[in-house]
């Protein structure tokens, strides 16, 4: 067992990933190199296909039963959990002694109360892509995306006149609305105040533009967007989605479109600022040799070669602004790829969690009130005033 | 007299390329009389009843009730009733309800349903059992059930298989003067199956013998059990003696059975003897009491005897049998067949 | 002149059939084809077994067939050991007790496993039985529906054959294993094809005890091609599902006789 | 024979299976109704004592009487449908003088199948425009994208949940009808009883203590359905296909609300007791009987 | 003569409170004989030979089986067999298996054990069945098997509840002859349970009457068909015609009811008659023709009288029945008893 104190590190490192879909091939790789270059305390990455939220469930009850991983991948909507639940431990240590010198959004990101617990990964804001050919086909110039959410609308209809789906601005669960509540100058949650901003100008107009949308068909409604939005775009029967950009890979497998990448366009009236979300790793081991060993393989993550290999595949923020422009490492890349520079150079504001069990309802909670303002069951006002309400509940009960 | 039943060629086999089960039956029942069915398990006697009822259809050949084609009809049309052996009550029906069934299925208004129920209840003394569900009648009461049934409809012609074989033997002599009873008293025609020798012959105006879905004989028990047509029938009905006949008795070279009937030897001495009479010889190897009879089994040789004596008669160890010479019945050995005498 | 009838009852359940194999064709089609082509509706243009070996690349395969088989017979074999004396006990020997026994069984009949799914998660994470086999065996081991089952059977056995074994001198032990289980083979098998199938097809009470793969079961192998949230690879995931099904089938096919034998219900509840 | 012997016997033919029902069985059942009393906290291994406050908060969320509501309509939607069709197949199978085994294992093949993976078939079958029902029945009745209709979803997993479940009926049913004594058909026959009239008077009753059992299969698994949504819809759209078996899944793991689980258990114990009590009527018993039609 | 078996005073209750099934019995079955129990369904036969098997527990009373008290033995420490009506044989199991089974359960090892089945099984004719499942059986091979079942431990008693009343007739005779056969051949003691008169009578040493839990009579089968303690027996062996007696036949002031076989029935004028012979004159209302007899149904007024006289004796309409004085039984008309005469 990883935890027995007599076999601290001659046992493989255990890491825990789920959402195998999203760059697991690339996650199985860079531990699989790892492993090959060094025998001592070789990775065994336990992956599945479940989503982080479930992941990170799975992984804290068996912490709990004294018999979890070494260390878990989380996402924004899982770190604050892995932290509050008292199973992430502090990774300060591990960063500095890495030497790597992160971006400062990335470091923003994680930094909870002054201390980071994860060891990232990536960076992924979201990004609009759209449909190069679907786009010439409504008339549109693929050379300029729109820039503004009436752009956007308008290009929808565009695209929805061919006959084809417009474009998705909602996603399936609170990453885009964070976006736009920020892009009108609110936030979601503050950790720090722990006020709730889903009642906000922004919230309102988020969920307004999603009504419209759909009220005009300009928008799809998809009720399990994950499987329908993504493969109705990578069928190239949807024009535009705004998404990660980090399902890029998954987007691009199919072949059969010519994907375009700009910045999300910003609410009307506001700023341009992306959400980022971060993919990393929390150490989960209180052995400090087994931390030891699992903070050695994690620094293989933010190497420049792995950050290069990252992002080639990813179209995410590299962690290390240095590589960006560096030959040896991306220049090349965004070269070929000059959208990509774009989406790069995008404000972000991090993409935050509710604390403890309570993100895990109120992120089913929002996705209800989307479906059901994008249905137009409720008005936007109304549906955000009682989302804020539920979610204050929440955390109340907390 | 009318037939009430004509059964023209009937052929019956249940898959093809199979032997088969009925073959070529021909035979006709007389208006308001009983005709007995009887043969060893297996011969063909319920296959013949269903398709007599419309049950299974014929592979070939035409059956006429009241001189009327039915061959192609549905059971209901063909105006017959049927008792099973296995009575075939509906579980879930009171009594009531199982007899007034064919009259319900007849749109019958209930009010007449009621009354004949009663009336045919009344013949079969089951008046009190009216409310009850069969699990909670005895055997003979349920089979009483199933002739109630059978009879509401006043059939033309009523079909009985084995109706009293499942009973214990006091209900089954009560059941078969009941039955004989009922004929006499509505003259209905039955046709009736059994493999009980004493059923067939003191309830039916003809018996028909089959064997292996032929009918090996046919005509009214007297004379069938007179002149037996082989050792088959010889030995379905009364269980005669068939034993090889001895060198004196064999005729024209060929190996010939003598058949004579328990009852009909006597012992030596106590009856007037005859040049001709058949007589044998031997030890006493058992004898069984019935009653108010006795039966010795005498053993001569290879061969053993039944005898039927009166149960006070003086008997020995050793015996002579006689009995007189037209009693003695001569079957080919290989056929089995009646010799002509 | 019974041929019409007859075509029609066919025609009747041929149309059925449309319903009932529709699901079952279509995941074979599939599995053979590459996803692309099942996107665009070309069933076997390209036949593969491209899907398969993406499977088998993917999912620990070997693994989940592996415990999928061991938790099915551990469960039936230990079912049969303690269900069989239970309901030969409730269905042929008269004690104190029995009238309530089996009322007792008709109420835990209907009762719904996940009522009570959460105490036994609760004391197996306990006693550290979570993520083993065991968990997924151990809870349906005394099975109020597997011993209804059984002794619905050994109630329509003839009473004189018990009572023949009695007079051989057979004890407890020897008649319920020289006499009831070899005379209960239709109710046996047919309980092995209730209790195989439902711990084959297990989903729930696994996605509760079960955190890591080493002790999972087959319908993670699927779940794991379904829950993505990027584009669904169609194409592995009826490779998987065909996988997942094609044992059980094979076994019906085999078992059949018996198992329908075996469910012919005659008596009561009681 | 010793009456002690007499005694000790039946206790040690049943002991282990007792032990078994106790341990899996009553005793979680009494764990439950402790735990709907605590505040449990999975991660932490905490217990506070929480008096009757998970029933409130419980009891005044919409969950609650949604999927409650969303259990007896899955159950209305599956088990008559079931028993119905697996009774029709059976007496168009039965009626067969060639072929029955043929089709019986067609029709038994779904409840051969795991139900996660044809989960997986459905729910591809069930995608929006471009699936097989969207495409064949859509122009037919005007229904689209079932699993992302609140007002449909349930429809839908009712359609896969009677798919996998009616083979089994069919076979229940099939058994039995082979069992109905013959002479009581011939005694129809023979009384004009024709098709209607021989099913109802002879066919049903004896068909009786089957539709008890098949009854209870379909309801018990109607009570107990879980795995098609979990593979389906994951309890939605809008909660529209969450029921009691789900919402204890994702109060008590996903949302890690034992108390409030533990009370959710109830409903489906106090529900499980309501559907036994229905099949303990009066109509019921009759029919187990056969003496009912 | 030895008793192979005492029953003392054993009585029944299935379930306190409620009527005994068994009601004070007391019987002894003699060593090498075969008794037999005879009675109406529900008598308590079966109930009985349960109770000696083992297979229940009396209410009260003791059991010796050879002067050792088994009251409390298990059945298989009785050294007692049984054969059952319904065969009981294990259907997963081949004839040999079958027959092999209580060798088994007794430790004896396989080669003896095979041996002493292939010995029995010789004896009942079913030596080339040993390897066929019970299924694949007729019902008087089935019979065989569980008679060989029974044998094979040499049980000190053998039970038989019924053998044969399963089986069609020709069947039923054929294997009450080999049982009869078999029991002189290894001297077995048997208690024989049937409803079959003519089993009862043709085989045993001494039948036992029972009628609702108690025994009626019990003796030499002879002796019970001579004089019958009851109209129950009566009735239950030979079939005796019971009538009131007319008026001049009464007695004592009470009511009487007389009794007189069919068979010991002449017609007037064909035998000797005496000054004191019972005379009934009546109409012919039935005749039936019973193979080499004829049972008369004659009606004397509101009373039906049978009588079996010889198939060819000459008739009229006009019947005279004559039965000599020491063939009529007088029983009390109330309680059904044999009055001492
Ligand atoms: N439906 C059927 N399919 C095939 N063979 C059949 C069918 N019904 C009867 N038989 C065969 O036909 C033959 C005659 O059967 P039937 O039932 O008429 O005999 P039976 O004379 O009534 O015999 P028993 O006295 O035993 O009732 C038997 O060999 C039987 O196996
Ligand atoms: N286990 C039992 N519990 C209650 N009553 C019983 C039980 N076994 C038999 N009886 C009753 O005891 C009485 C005698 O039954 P038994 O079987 O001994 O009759 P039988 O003489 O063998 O009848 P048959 O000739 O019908 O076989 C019957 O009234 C029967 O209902
Ligand atoms: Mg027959
Ligand atoms: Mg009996």
């Amino acid at each position: 067992s990883p935890d027995s104190t007599a076999s601290t590190t001659d046992s493989p490192v255990i890491i825990v990933s789920g959402q195998s879909a999203q760059n697991g091939e690339l996650l199985q790789q860079l531990f699989d190199d790892y492993n090959a270059a060094n025998a001592a305390a070789p990775v065994t990455l336990q992956m599945s296909a479940d989503t982080d939220v479930d992941t990170a469930q799975k992984a804290l009850v068996s912490l709990a039963s004294g018999k979890g991983p070494d260390a878990v991948r989380v996402t924004n909507a899982t770190y604050q959990t892995m932290i509050d639940a008292g199973a992430a431990q502090p990774a300060d240590a591990c960063l500095t002694e890495s030497g790597a010198e992160l971006d400062r959004r990335v470091l923003d990101g994680i930094a909870v109360d002054g201390t980071s617990y994860q060891v990232p990964w990536y960076v992924t804001p979201n990004a609009l892509f759209y449909n190069d050919d679907l786009f010439v086909k409504a008339g549109l110039d693929p050379d300029k995306p729109p820039t503004t959410m009436s752009e956007f609308h308008e290009a929808a209809k565009a695209i929805a006149a061919t006959g084809a789906a417009g474009g998705t601005a909602y996603f399936g669960n609170d990453y885009n609305f964070q976006g736009y509540v920020a892009s009108l100058g609110g936030r979601v949650y503050d950790p720090q105040t722990k006020a709730l901003g889903i009642d906000s100008p922004g919230g309102t107009a988020a969920f307004d533009l999603f009504a419209t949308m759909a009220g005009d068909g300009s928008s799809p409604v998809y009720s399990n967007f994950f499987a329908e939005a993504n493969e109705a775009f990578a069928a190239g029967k949807l024009g535009m989605i705004i998404t990660s950009a980090s399902g890029y890979p998954a987007l691009k497998a199919s072949g059969k479109v010519s994907i375009r990448l700009a910045p999300v366009p910003t609410m009307d009236g506001g700023k341009q600022v992306a959400v980022s979300s971060t993919n990393g790793f929390v150490i989960t081991t209180k052995d400090p040799a087994r931390q030891r060993a699992v903070c050695d393989a994690l620094q293989t993550l933010l190497s420049p070669e792995a950050v290069t290999r990252t992002v080639a595949a990813t179209a995410t923020i590299p962690l290390l602004p240095s590589v960006a422009d560096d030959p040896a490492y991306l220049a090349d890349v965004y070269e070929k790829n000059p959208d990509w520079v774009a989406v790069r150079e995008q404000q972000t504001t991090p993409w935050v969690s509710l604390p403890g069990g309570a993100h895990a309802e109120y992120s089913k909670a929002y996705v209800d009130s989307q479906l059901r303002v994008l249905r137009r069951e409720t008005p936007a006002a109304e549906a955000v005033t009682s989302l804020q309400a539920a979610t204050a509940d929440l955390l109340a009960a907390q | 007299m009318s037939a009430a039943l004509t059964v023209q060629s009937v052929t019956k086999t249940f898959r093809p390329g199979e032997p088969r089960i009925l073959d070529d039956i021909t035979l006709t029942a007389d208006a308001g009389r009983i005709t007995t069915i009887l043969g060893e398990s297996g011969c063909g006697k319920t296959t013949l009843l269903r398709i007599v009822a419309g049950l299974e259809e014929p592979s070939s050949g035409r059956l006429l009730i009241a001189d009327r084609d039915v061959t192609r009809l549905a059971p209901v049309d063909r105006d017959v009733a049927m008792v099973f052996q296995t009575f075939g009550l509906y579980p879930a029906k009171t009594v009531a309800k199982n007899i007034e069934f064919p009259l319900k299925m007849a749109k019958v208004a209930p009010a007449e349903r009621r009354t004949r129920a009663a009336e045919v209840a009344a013949i079969m003394h089951i008046e009190h059992l009216m409310n009850r569900l069969p699990a909670e009648l005895s055997g003979g009461q349920r089979q009483r059930v199933g002739i109630c049934r059978a009879l509401v409809r006043r059939p033309r012609l009523l079909l009985m298989d084995e109706p009293l074989s499942a009973l214990d033997p006091k209900l089954r002599n009560e059941l078969r003067t009941e039955i004989v009873a009922l004929q006499r008293a509505i003259g209905s025609t039955i046709l009736y199956v059994t493999h009980d020798q004493t059923e067939a012959m003191t309830m039916s105006d003809t018996v028909v013998v089959m064997r292996g879905g032929r009918i090996e004989q046919a005509g009214p028990p007297d004379k069938v059990f007179a002149r037996p047509a082989s050792t088959y029938v010889a030995e379905f009905l009364g269980n005669m003696n068939l034993n090889p006949a001895p060198d004196v008795e064999r005729a024209g070279g060929y190996a010939e059975t003598v058949g004579i009937r328990p009852e009909h030897f006597g012992l030596a001495g106590t009856r007037p003897a005859a040049e001709d009479d058949f007589v044998v010889s031997g030890r006493l190897e058992r004898c069984e009491l019935l009653g108010a009879d006795r039966i010795l089994h005498v053993r001569a040789g290879e061969i053993l005897w039944r005898a039927r004596v009166d149960a006070d008669a003086p008997i020995g160890d050793e015996i002579t049998l006689v009995a007189s010479r037209d009693q003695v019945h001569t079957f080919d050995t290989e056929t089995g067949a009646r010799r002509a005498t | 002149m019974k041929i019409i009838p007859q075509l029609a009852r066919h025609g009747l359940l041929a149309l059925g059939a449309v319903y009932v194999l529709g699901p079952i064709a279509l995941m074979l089609l599939s599995a053979f084809t590459p996803t692309d082509d099942i996107l665009a509706g070309r069933y076997l243009a390209n036949l593969t077994l491209g899907n398969f070996v993406e499977v088998a690349e993917r999912v620990p395969l070997a693994l989940y067939y592996r415990n999928s088989i061991i938790v099915c017979l551990g469960t039936f074999l230990l079912q049969v050991v303690v269900c069989v004396p239970a309901a030969y006990a409730l269905a042929r020997l008269r004690f104190a007790g029995r009238t309530v026994g089996v009322w007792l069984l008709g109420l835990l009949i209907l009762l719904p496993f996940q009522v009570i799914a959460i105490p036994i998660y609760l004391v197996f994470r306990n006693v550290g039985l979570i993520d083993t086999l065991p968990a997924l065996i151990l809870p349906f081991v005394g099975n109020a529906f597997a011993i209804f089952l059984l002794r619905q059977y050994f109630v329509s056995l003839p009473q004189s054959m018990f009572d023949a074994a009695r007079i051989d001198g057979a004890g407890t032990l020897a008649v319920l294993l020289e006499i009831v289980v070899p005379s209960s083979r239709p109710a046996i098998t047919s309980l092995g094809v209730f209790t195989i199938t439902a711990a084959w097809n297990a989903y729930f009470w696994p996605s509760f005890v079960l955190t890591d793969q080493s002790s999972a079961t087959i319908p993670f192998g699927v779940i794991s091609f379904v829950n993505s949230d990027a584009v669904t690879d169609y194409g592995p995931q009826m490779a998987m599902a065909t996988l997942s099904v094609l044992p059980l089938l094979a076994a019906f096919l085999i078992a059949q006789r018996q198992f329908i034998r075996g469910l012919a219900l005659k008596g009561q509840t009681g | 024979m010793s009456d002690a012997r007499n005694r000790v016997v039946p206790m040690l033919l049943i002991g282990p299976a007792a032990l078994g029902i106790i341990v899996f069985v009553i005793a979680p059942l009494i764990i439950v109704l402790a735990l709907s009393l605590f505040r449990v906290n999975l991660i932490g291994g905490t217990m506070t004592f929480a008096g009757l406050d998970n029933f409130v908060t419980e009891l005044q969320h919409p969950e609650f009487v949604t999927s409650i509501r969303n259990t007896v309509t899955y159950g209305l939607l599956t088990v008559l449908p079931s028993l119905a069709l697996g009774l029709i197949v059976a007496l168009a199978i039965n009626g067969l003088t060639r072929g029955q085994g043929f089709w019986r294992s067609v029709y038994f093949l779904p409840a051969a199948t795991t139900l996660v993976a044809m989960s997986a078939v459905w729910r591809w079958m069930f995608r929006p425009d471009t699936g097989v029902v969207d495409t064949v029945l859509g122009p037919l009745f005007g229904l689209r994208d079932w699993l992302g209709d609140p007002n449909l979803a349930m429809g839908a997993i009712a359609i896969v949940g009677i798919w996998h479940q009616f083979g089994l009926i069919t076979v229940l049913y099939l058994a039995a009808l082979g069992t109905v004594p013959g002479d009581q058909y011939d005694s129809a026959a023979i009384d004009g009883a024709r098709d209607w009239s021989r099913f109802w008077h002879v066919t049903w009753p004896a068909l009786g203590p089957t539709t008890v059992f098949a009854f209870a299969v379909t309801a018990s698994s109607a009570l107990q359905a879980y795995d098609v949504i979990a593979a389906m819809t994951a309890g939605g759209p809008l909660n529209s296909t969450t029921t009691l078996t789900y919402a204890i899944w994702s109060r008590g793991v996903h949302f890690f609300d034992i108390g409030r689980a533990a009370v959710l258990s109830l409903a489906l114990l106090a529900l499980s007791i309501l559907v036994t009590a229905v099949q303990r009527t009066g109509y019921a018993r009759r029919l187990e009987a056969g003496a009912v039609r």
